[in-house]
């Protein structure tokens, strides 16, 4: 049997969250909050109230990257430094550490940033197609709460939409 | 090869207080100028023009002070010591006061360490040196400098310099330097390194005046003498050791302060290797 | 080296090898990027030196012809071109030194302006043309007839064998060596005349080292005097430990002012009244006895007492004393004359005051002692004046002669405007100069000989004041001539004789087998028991000199001259006095062609590339100028406009603007350049010597409106509290370092 | 990661958000070694410096001169205490007055190359034999032969050939020949003089296979420096830039 | 008299097509100060070819003073950098909600004024064509830059600052990008959805967001402390009097800080004019920016009475010397000026009237920022031409193609940012939404109080978003 992703679209954000409150209480079943996908114009702090902890692996990536370009940065200019081929020190030592400390300590920030950008732009699933379902009024003003639904739970699905003034409800079929 | 630079080089650390970096020095050549002798005459000046091809910039851009005279004499009216001494007069009566002012090839320059290329870096024989291809001309060193002794070229002095024949004095031994590059005294880097060679080429230890700079060569009054200040045995390291003047020292302690010898800034601490011996002034 | 001329020539031809070529630092890119095969030639010898190794500098001794003092120069010559000059070590006059002028003798060999080919005139303009033609003029005019004695030589100062064959040219010629000309801007005339009539002989020998103390009026020794390298080797053993004295008397302060002790300005032209002063001072107060002097001469010192002469020189009278109290203990001493101070209408006497205190300090015989007289009179150097301009002059005003010849001079420059000597030159039917450049002189001329430079000349040079020792100092070429279109200044004369006295001259070829013989014909104690001729002739070449032997001249005696000073007379109309100063870089302007001098700035003001007027700071108060400020001066004979330099080290009265710029021609560097001081002079002369009174010349200035900058090297004049020349009393210095303890 | 997928997810009993980071934790990690090891190839210790066949310098395009065996001397002689500098350069070939024959002087007549190049050990540049100096065989020796010939009107007008240069640094580059003979040849223990060629062929080339001499080293400063570090050569920028 | 940053009864709707509109058909004005700033450039680009070709000597930079305005104008350029950071990063975490209007534009500010800075120590070298020695990589020579120059510094901390400062602007722009993607046609639709790099604005989307946005916002506040440190041990490694300071790093980030400032007011009042930009570049908030700038500008002057009591005190006699010479020497008039625009200036920004008065702010803001070029230049030539050695005292007046570069350098920027404003919004939409959102909530909470009724309870229509 054909599984059914609904999205509804809610124009006022209580109702919205309203919404997901009761799908926490399994009032559908086989449909888990886990599942749920809120789409908005903006950032909520109260989605968390709504959908649960959900975690973010960022910050790890972003330590990742500082202590590598730690490393990789005093590593690289050290051993320049030491493969000099003649050694122009005027009088301060072949590896010096006030200097190497600055451009260490840029090189932290530098991969800092960097990695911090590539874990956002594959933890947050970015550079890959909208699905059919976008709908552009969320980059307006409303909120959207998609979810992925067997064919016999569908119509619940929507009638508990329905109950919280869903402006629109799309649908699609997959296989 | 390399990791082998690595692991030894790492190893090294700064020994002491600025000692010219990790080099285990083969001379520190060095200058003893007598300023009771110098009498100001420019013969040092031009003499280096002449060994060093330095650019004439004629007199519009000299007046820009875009000047390139790698040994300059400076001219002062005032003696601050005597300052006392001296009765207020509205004439010159105690004449003027001379002073050579060539690069000092400090041990602890202060324009090594800003050069962002390397381009100016201390060689083994302890001289400040200036590599003129490696230049980029960001004029940080010229910049840092207290003694204000490195000159830059402003343009490309080759046509408008030495319009031939002309450029047939050139000397070979050294380059002639284009525009965009930092130049300064170089203590004749070209006759050091002939007199080294031939020295090694007979096998035997470089001796004490087997050359001379082009300056001390010709300077009437035998003012300037250059010498190897790592042998006791030269006259200047004689000269230094008898105006009790010593490298890496900010301030000499001296048993006797009448001693003329003396640097210039040397509180500053770049502890440069030519030594002034001071004016005399009968009063 | 071979006798065979065209052999040496060969391997000092320029060759192109590695480094021959300015090495220029075209280094943008990689070298392999950069650098072309096959493009640059490499021309090897055709037949090589053993000793002449590509790559590999080689020395040849010569002699400096920058200025008459001659000092012994090596040559450093690499691939054929002489790249740098040093000082001869053997040479007695400059001990292995030089000034910047001998430094700076290859721009002018190198010089771009030089003169490549003999110029003619053809229907009033100078052509270039070839060597023939202007043979060919100068043998028609005076190859075999004619001229006589309407004919004569102006060059400056000569020696050697070039003055052999000078006096030799003037005879066959049939005229004498009264028309021989030698004029010198520079030169030490007067007080050779004073010291002839005093102690018999022109140039004794002064013993800087023995003196311990040295009053000099105007004596600029350390700058162009008489032989500027030598005294500054003789003022370094002076000045060591114990240390003499130096007190500096002048209107203007020189270099030598700029080191004394004590500078004194005084007023211009009262230099003689300050030496009475002083010797008043000496047999008043430290009662010196006065007994070998004659009485008019007593009665004369007795008139200066200490407030006329302050009143007259405008020297503070605590001062006079000083330098009497000074002269007084610190014996010997040595009193010298110079320039500024017999540049005067009684420069004869000033320099007869300033001997006569030598006599009273009983200097005579102890720094000042007899130099003796050189073995050989005809290669004795005829000195240069500035009498014999003026006597030129005269002899053009009478229309006295037909040909005229000049060599190593530039008369047209340095002749002030009222001789008009231009003019009274071009009235001469035919003028020849040799020269290196389009220089004044050479512009009058109807044919112009374009002669090797120094580097590339044969000769030998008998120096004036030679120092202990004497000797013949040799000129030898140290490079190929860089142009074959150009000729030495020998050959020239041998082709000269050989037109009039063919008998004589024809055995020679050229100027150096004429030298060869002349050296072969020394006596044998000059030859110091060289092996053979060649030997000989090899050895003089490497030392480049023949040491003599003098013949001793014995003690000197001292007869005091009379001396007769007149008033100072201020001058309403004209209250400055004009001091037309001579440098060390340009010289009387000779040097002002070469781009070193010209950078190379001035000791005292340090100003580059222009004239100037120093003037006193109260005087620019007067005048209402500042520096950079254009100040017109005018004399009763022509107006400069010049840029003010103001500092204390000239005298109120005194205006002074610097030899060596302000040429109409004389190439790129030189040309339309600065002001001639020269050219304003009054006709005033000395009148025992006939000496130009060059310092004489009264000037009024106003200021002229105009302001330019003055382009000087250096900002502060002061060291703003820095150790940067620390200065100690002689005292201390001696304390530490004299009596014994010198430390080296 | 797709929509379909996720059910299988669950059926391994992990949530599929947390299970998709920890693969591109994997990734990243994997991704990051690369990055790092790519990185420190980079230092000259193990890029220039250990770089056979002369590292960065210019790679032989065209074809090897002619009459140039590559290799090394034919019996196998190699300089001793001595590492030849590596790299290898594709010169022009230049057009000389008289194609002069190497290899005739010293492959076929075994003449040292400092018999013609006296100046070598005694100056900083090897010099062009003087024109004397080839007439003092050549007056007698093979004097038919075309080039002789040519070499004779030189000499009998009395002026040198116009050589056209070879080899050449550049100008701020001050190379002494006489030092680097002193090294290899004399004061080379073990290092007979009468195969000097063996040393010159170090910058050279096998110059004695050649006819013209041809630049055949990249003559760059890679090329010496890294021959410095090999042989304990100075390290000092102003032993070569004055 | 507005005192809300902003009303919140503003709808979403018109947010986006106030801002969306800023982006399109621009007008006479704007393609009027396009062609000014690229004849600026000319100007500039004509400059330096000729010192190229000719030599630095054309600049009359001499000896001793061989920097002259070219690494002042750089300093300056930094400095401007500096606002941007501040007003997104620092404020972000501290969450002060009146910024999101004006951050967009003062971090492009960052961005651009960096890429402008960057040029100068290019073309200011003697030979740029080798700058590429500055950068460390492997040469067969064995021959890297010299770790110890603070110009090394300079370059990696550029490099670095410039990078992290464009990534911040960008990934902050990317819900923006969205919105414009949605609502645009043509070339622009196809440009936004490249840009956008697909975001939907899922939840996954705006938790990972957040956190990189945060954790960015913390990596660049350290970082543009430390770019501007290291720009100023150019001058405090140095033994030079006058540069050899130890207050010199703060110095230089408050007198960047300020400078950024002052130029965040000159935009903020430029875009608020010719965008319409009111609704949200309120008063207020140019308010804020402008006690912001107060505060900073009073700081700047502490640090440099610090620095004239440490030198009048301390030992060093030529430090002591410069700095009167900086009072009454030949830079005087400029040493003055600095001072009077610096530190006398900023207290019209103490009047709530003035501040509110726009024309003044405006002019104000502009002197503001000649004052921190003029400290610039201050710092760099005075101690170049009368340092130590006395011999050396030089005064020479710039050329004119010095002046030419530093004034298209100016063109530069301005083209940059105009091309920014007509591509980009300036103005952050999604982040004014929540402004508008939360302070919704907070009156809604208030009526919800006042009426003991659940915030969660439907609102009054009028009070619907969207609706």
């Amino acid at each position: 049997m054909s599984k059914h992703r609904i999205m509804g679209l809610f124009s006022d954000f209580e109702q919205a969250f309203a919404a997901i409150a009761e799908i926490r209480a399994h009032q559908i079943p086989g449909v888990s909050v886990d599942d749920v996908t809120l789409k908005s114009p903006i950032e909520h702090p109260e989605i968390e109230e709504v959908l649960g902890e959900r975690s973010s692996h960022v910050p790890k990536f972003t330590l990742m990257g500082a202590t590598f370009g730690i490393t990789f940065g005093f590593l690289f200019l050290a051993s320049a430094q030491a493969t000099f081929l003649v050694q122009p020190q005027g009088g301060k030592a072949v590896v010096p550490f006030p200097s190497n400390f600055v451009l260490t300590y840029e090189m932290l920030i530098l991969f800092g940033v960097l990695f911090t950008l590539v874990s956002f732009l594959i933890s947050a699933r970015m550079l890959r197609r909208r699905d059919t379902l976008y709908s552009e009024m969320v980059s307006l003003d409303q909120v959207g709460v998609l979810l992925e639904v067997d064919e016999k739970n569908a119509q619940a699905l929507k009638s508990l939409f329905q109950r919280h003034k869903v402006v629109d409800i799309r649908e699609e079929v997959v296989r | 090869m390399s990791f082998k630079n690595i692991l030894e080089d790492w190893a090294r650390y700064r020994r002491t207080r600025e000692d010219g970096g990790f080099h285990v020095y083969e001379h520190k050549w060095g200058m003893a100028i007598d300023l009771n002798k110098c009498i100001g005459c420019n013969a040092c000046s031009v003499a280096c023009y002449a060994e060093n091809n330095l650019a004439v910039v004629g007199p519009e851009r000299f007046a820009k002070n875009q000047v390139m005279h790698w040994m300059r004499i400076e001219r002062y009216w005032d003696e601050p010591q005597l300052a006392q001494a001296v009765p207020a007069s509205q004439y010159q009566e105690n004449g003027g006061s001379f002073l050579p002012m060539l690069c000092q090839q400090c041990m602890a320059a202060t324009c090594e360490p800003v050069c962002p290329v390397a381009a100016t870096y201390h060689t083994p024989d302890g001289l400040n040196a200036q590599v003129y291809n490696r230049c980029v001309g960001s004029r940080y060193c010229s910049n840092n400098c207290p003694y204000r002794l490195r000159y830059f070229n402003w343009f490309s002095y080759y046509e408008s310099s030495w319009p031939a024949p002309l450029h047939m004095q050139l000397n070979p031994d050294l380059t002639v330097r284009d525009k965009g590059v930092m130049e300064k005294c170089t203590f004749c880097v070209q006759r050091i390194r002939r007199a080294k060679d031939k020295a090694k080429m007979d096998n035997r230890k470089l001796g004490d005046f087997e050359f001379q700079t082009a300056c001390q060569q010709t300077c009437p009054t035998t003012a300037i003498v250059f010498g190897d200040l790592m042998d006791p045995e030269t006259q200047v390291s004689k000269l230094w050791a008898a105006h009790q003047v010593e490298l890496g020292k900010a301030e000499q302690d001296k048993e006797n302060p009448d001693l003329r010898g003396y640097r210039v800034f040397e509180a500053l601490n770049t502890d440069p290797k030519i030594m002034y011996m001071e004016r005399v002034r009968e009063v | 080296m071979s006798g065979n001329e065209i052999n040496r020539r060969d391997f000092l031809k320029i060759m192109g090898l590695s480094g021959a070529g300015a090495a220029l630092a075209g280094c943008d890119m990689p070298s392999y990027m950069t650098l072309e095969q096959g493009k640059e030639e490499v021309i090897p010898y055709v037949v090589p030196e053993e000793f002449n190794i590509p790559g590999v500098g080689v020395w040849y001794a010569s002699t400096c012809r920058q200025c008459p003092a001659g000092c012994g120069t090596h040559g450093r010559v690499r691939e054929g071109r002489v790249l740098k000059v040093e000082g001869n070590p053997g040479s007695p006059i400059n001990r292995g030194k030089l000034c910047q002028m001998g430094q700076s003798g290859l721009q002018g060999h190198y010089n771009p302006d030089r003169l490549t080919k003999p110029l003619v005139r053809k229907s009033g303009s100078l052509v270039e043309a070839n060597w023939d033609e202007a043979m060919d003029a100068i043998k028609q005019h005076v190859g075999s007839g004619g001229a006589g004695n309407r004919f004569a030589w102006f060059t400056g100062t000569v020696s050697g064998h070039q003055a052999v064959l000078l006096q030799a040219h003037l005879e066959a010629m049939g005229s004498g060596s009264g028309h021989h000309y030698v004029h010198e801007v520079v030169n030490t005339a007067v007080s050779q005349a004073v010291n002839r009539e005093v102690l018999g002989e022109a140039l004794p020998r002064y013993r800087f080292d023995q003196a311990r103390m040295i009053l000099s009026f105007g004596a600029d020794f350390l700058g162009p005097w008489q032989s500027p390298v030598h005294f500054s080797t003789e003022y370094a053993k002076f000045r060591a430990a114990p240390r003499g004295i130096l007190v500096q008397v002048e209107p203007k302060m020189t270099l030598t002012g700029a080191n004394a002790d004590l500078w004194l300005a005084v007023r211009p032209g009262t230099e003689g009244v300050l030496a009475l002063g002083i010797a008043n001072a000496l047999l008043t107060k430290h009662n010196r006895d006065a007994g070998q002097l004659p009485a008019d001469v007593r009665n004369t010192i007795a008139r200066y007492d200490l407030d006329t002469v302050t009143r007259i020189t405008d020297v503070p009278g605590d001062r006079i004393t000083k330098v009497a109290a000074w002269l007084n203990e610190r014996g010997p001493s040595l009193v010298l004359s110079g320039l500024s101070a017999e540049g005067q209408e009684h420069g004869y006497d000033t320099a007869a005051a300033a001997m006569l205190l030598n006599i009273i300090l009983g200097n005579v015989g102890k720094t000042i002692v007899s130099s003796g007289s050189f073995p050989f009179p005809q290669l004795v150097a005829r000195e240069g004046s500035t009498q014999s301009l003026s006597a030129f002059a005269e002899a053009l005003d009478k229309g006295a002669y037909d040909a005229v010849f000049f060599y190593d001079t530039n008369p047209v420059f340095t002749a002030p405007d009222y001789m008009a000597l231009g003019a009274k030159l071009d009235k001469v039917p035919f003028k020849v100069v040799f020269t290196n450049f389009r220089d004044e002189t050479a512009m009058h001329a109807d044919v112009v000989l374009p002669i090797y430079s120094q580097y590339e000349e044969w000769g030998t040079h008998v120096p004036a004041y030679q120092g202990e020792g004497s000797f013949i100092s040799v000129q030898q070429p140290v490079m190929n001539p860089l142009y074959d279109t150009t000729r030495g200044f020998g050959d020239v004369m041998i082709d000269l004789l050989k037109m009039r006295a063919p008998d004589k001259y024809a055995s020679f070829k050229d100027y150096y087998g004429y030298l060869q013989q002349a050296f072969a014909s020394f006596p044998a104690e000059v030859k110091q028991g060289a092996a053979s001729e060649e030997a000989f002739w090899q050895q003089s070449l490497q030392q480049g000199m023949v040491p003599v032997k003098r013949k001793e001249g014995g003690a000197l005696t001292a007869k005091a001259a009379a001396v007769a000073i007149p008033d100072y007379s201020q001058n309403a109309q004209y209250p400055y006095h004009l001091i037309p100063s001579p440098r060390l870089g340009m010289w009387d302007g000779r040097h002002a062609n070469v781009p070193w001098l010209q950078e190379a700035p001035d000791q005292i003001s340090k100003v580059v590339w222009d004239s100037w007027a120093e003037i006193h700071p109260d005087t620019a108060q007067k005048l209402g100028v500042a520096e950079g400020d254009y100040l017109r001066i005018t004399s009763d004979q022509g107006t400069i406009e010049v840029k003010v330099y103001i500092f204390k080290g000239i005298h109120r009265d005194a205006i002074a603007v610097p030899l060596g710029q302000g040429h109409e021609e004389y190439g790129r560097y030189a040309k339309g350049r600065g002001v001639n001081p020269l050219k304003i002079l009054s006709p005033l002369k000395d009148g025992k010597t006939g000496e130009l009174a060059m310092f004489g010349t009264r000037v009024q200035a106003v200021k002229a409106g105009r302001n330019e900058k003055l382009v000087r090297m250096g900002g502060s004049e002061i060291q703003a509290g820095r150790k940067l020349v620390a200065t100690v009393t002689a005292d201390v210095f001696r304390r530490t370092e004299g009596g014994g303890k010198d430390v080296l | 990661m797709s929509v379909k997928n996720r059910g299988s997810w669950r059926r391994l009993g992990v949530s599929h958000s947390r299970c998709n980071e920890r693969c591109d934790v994997g990734a990243i990690l994997a991704a990051l070694l690369a990055l790092m090891l790519a990185l420190t190839m980079l230092l000259p210790a193990n890029a220039a410096y250990a770089a056979d066949e002369g590292g960065f310098s210019v790679p032989i395009t065209a074809p090897t001169p002619e009459g140039y065996d590559g290799g090394y001397a034919d019996d196998g002689f190699k300089v001793p205490n001595a590492v030849p500098p590596k790299g290898a350069y594709d010169g022009v070939n230049v057009e000389q007055p008289i194609e002069f024959p190497h290899y005739i002087h010293t492959k076929v007549n075994q003449i040292n190359c400092m018999y013609c190049h006296t100046y070598a050990r005694r100056s900083k540049v090897a010099g062009i034999p003087p024109l004397s100096k080839c007439m003092s065989c050549h007056l007698v020796i093979a004097t038919d032969k075309p080039r002789i010939k040519k070499l004779t009107e030189y000499w009998e007008k009395g002026i040198a050939p116009p050589w056209k240069k070879v080899h050449d640094v550049p100008d701020f580059v001050h190379f002494t020949h006489e030092k680097h003979l002193k090294k290899f040849i004399f004061d080379n223990p073990g290092m007979p003089v009468e195969k000097a060629f063996e040393v010159c062929a170090f910058c050279h080339g096998e110059v004695k296979n050649m006819t013209v001499a041809r630049k055949v080293k990249p003559l760059n400063m890679g090329f010496c420096v890294r021959c410095h570090e090999a042989n304990n050569g100075p390290n000092d920028c102003w032993k070569c830039h004055k | 008299m507005q005192t809300k940053d902003i009303n919140e009864q503003i709808k979403w709707a018109q947010i986006n097509n106030d801002v969306l509109r800023s982006l399109e058909n621009p007008r006479m004005a704007y393609w009027v100060a396009v062609g000014i700033c690229v004849a600026m450039i000319a100007c500039a680009v004509i400059g330096v070819g000729y010192v190229y070709t000719t030599g630095q000597g054309t600049l009359d930079l001499y000896w001793p003073d061989m920097w002259g305005t070219w690494i002042g104008t750089f300093i300056f350029w930094i400095g401007m950098s500096h606002s941007g950071t501040l007003l997104s990063a620092i404020l972000h975490i501290v969450h002060a909600d009146w910024r999101k209007p004006i951050y967009r534009f003062a971090e492009a500010m960052t961005t651009f004024s960096l890429m402008t800075a960057g040029l100068f120590p290019i073309i200011h070298l003697g030979r740029m064509w080798n700058l590429y020695w500055v950068i460390p990589y492997a040469s067969d020579r064995g021959i890297w830059p010299n770790f110890r120059s603070p110009l090394v510094w300079d370059a990696f901390a550029i490099f670095t600052y410039l990078t992290s400062s464009a990534l911040f602007l960008y990934i902050g722009m990317v819900p923006d990008l969205a919105i414009c993607r949605d609502n645009a046609r043509g070339w622009r639709k196809k440009l936004y959805t490249v840009l956008s790099l697909g975001w939907a604005g899922t939840d996954r989307q705006w938790r990972n967001f957040r956190k990189t946005y945060l954790l960015m916002a913390c990596f660049l506040i350290p970082l543009a402390v430390s770019v501007h440190s290291i720009v100023s041990s150019d001058f405090a490694m140095s033994i030079m009097p006058g540069w050899h300071v130890t207050t010199f790093p703060p110095y230089f980030v408050a007198g960047a800080l300020y400078s950024g400032c002052a130029a965040i007011i000159t935009l903020f009042i430029i875009l608020r004019y010719f965008f319409r930009f009111e609704e949200y570049m309120t008063i207020p908030i140019l308010e804020k920016t402008c006690k912001l700038t107060f505060v900073i500008a009073m700081a700047w002057t502490y640090l440099n009475a610090i620095e004239f009591a440490t030198v009048w005190y301390g030992p060093d006699q030529v430090d002591k010397e410069l700095l009167i010479n900086k009072f009454t020497g030949p830079y005087s008039p400029y040493f003055w000026a600095m001072l009077f625009f610096g530190s006398v200036m900023p207290f019209t920004l103490a009047f709530e009237k003035l501040r509110r008065h726009i024309p003044t702010m405006f002019v104000v803001s502009l002197f503001l920022n000649v004052g921190m070029w003029l400290e610039r230049w201050m710092i760099v030539s005075p101690t170049l031409s009368l340092s130590y050695e006395p011999f050396a005292w030089k005064v020479v007046w710039p050329s004119i193609v010095q002046w030419a570069v530093v004034f298209g350098s100016f063109g530069w920027f301005g083209l940059l940012f105009l091309v920014f404003v007509k591509v980009f919004p300036s103005v952050s939409m999604y982040e004014v939404k929540e402004m508008v959102y939360h302070r919704r909530r907070a009156v809604v909470d208030d009526n919800a109080k006042a009426l003991h009724r659940r915030s969660s309870d439907p609102q009054p229509a009028a009070e619907m978003p969207g609706a």
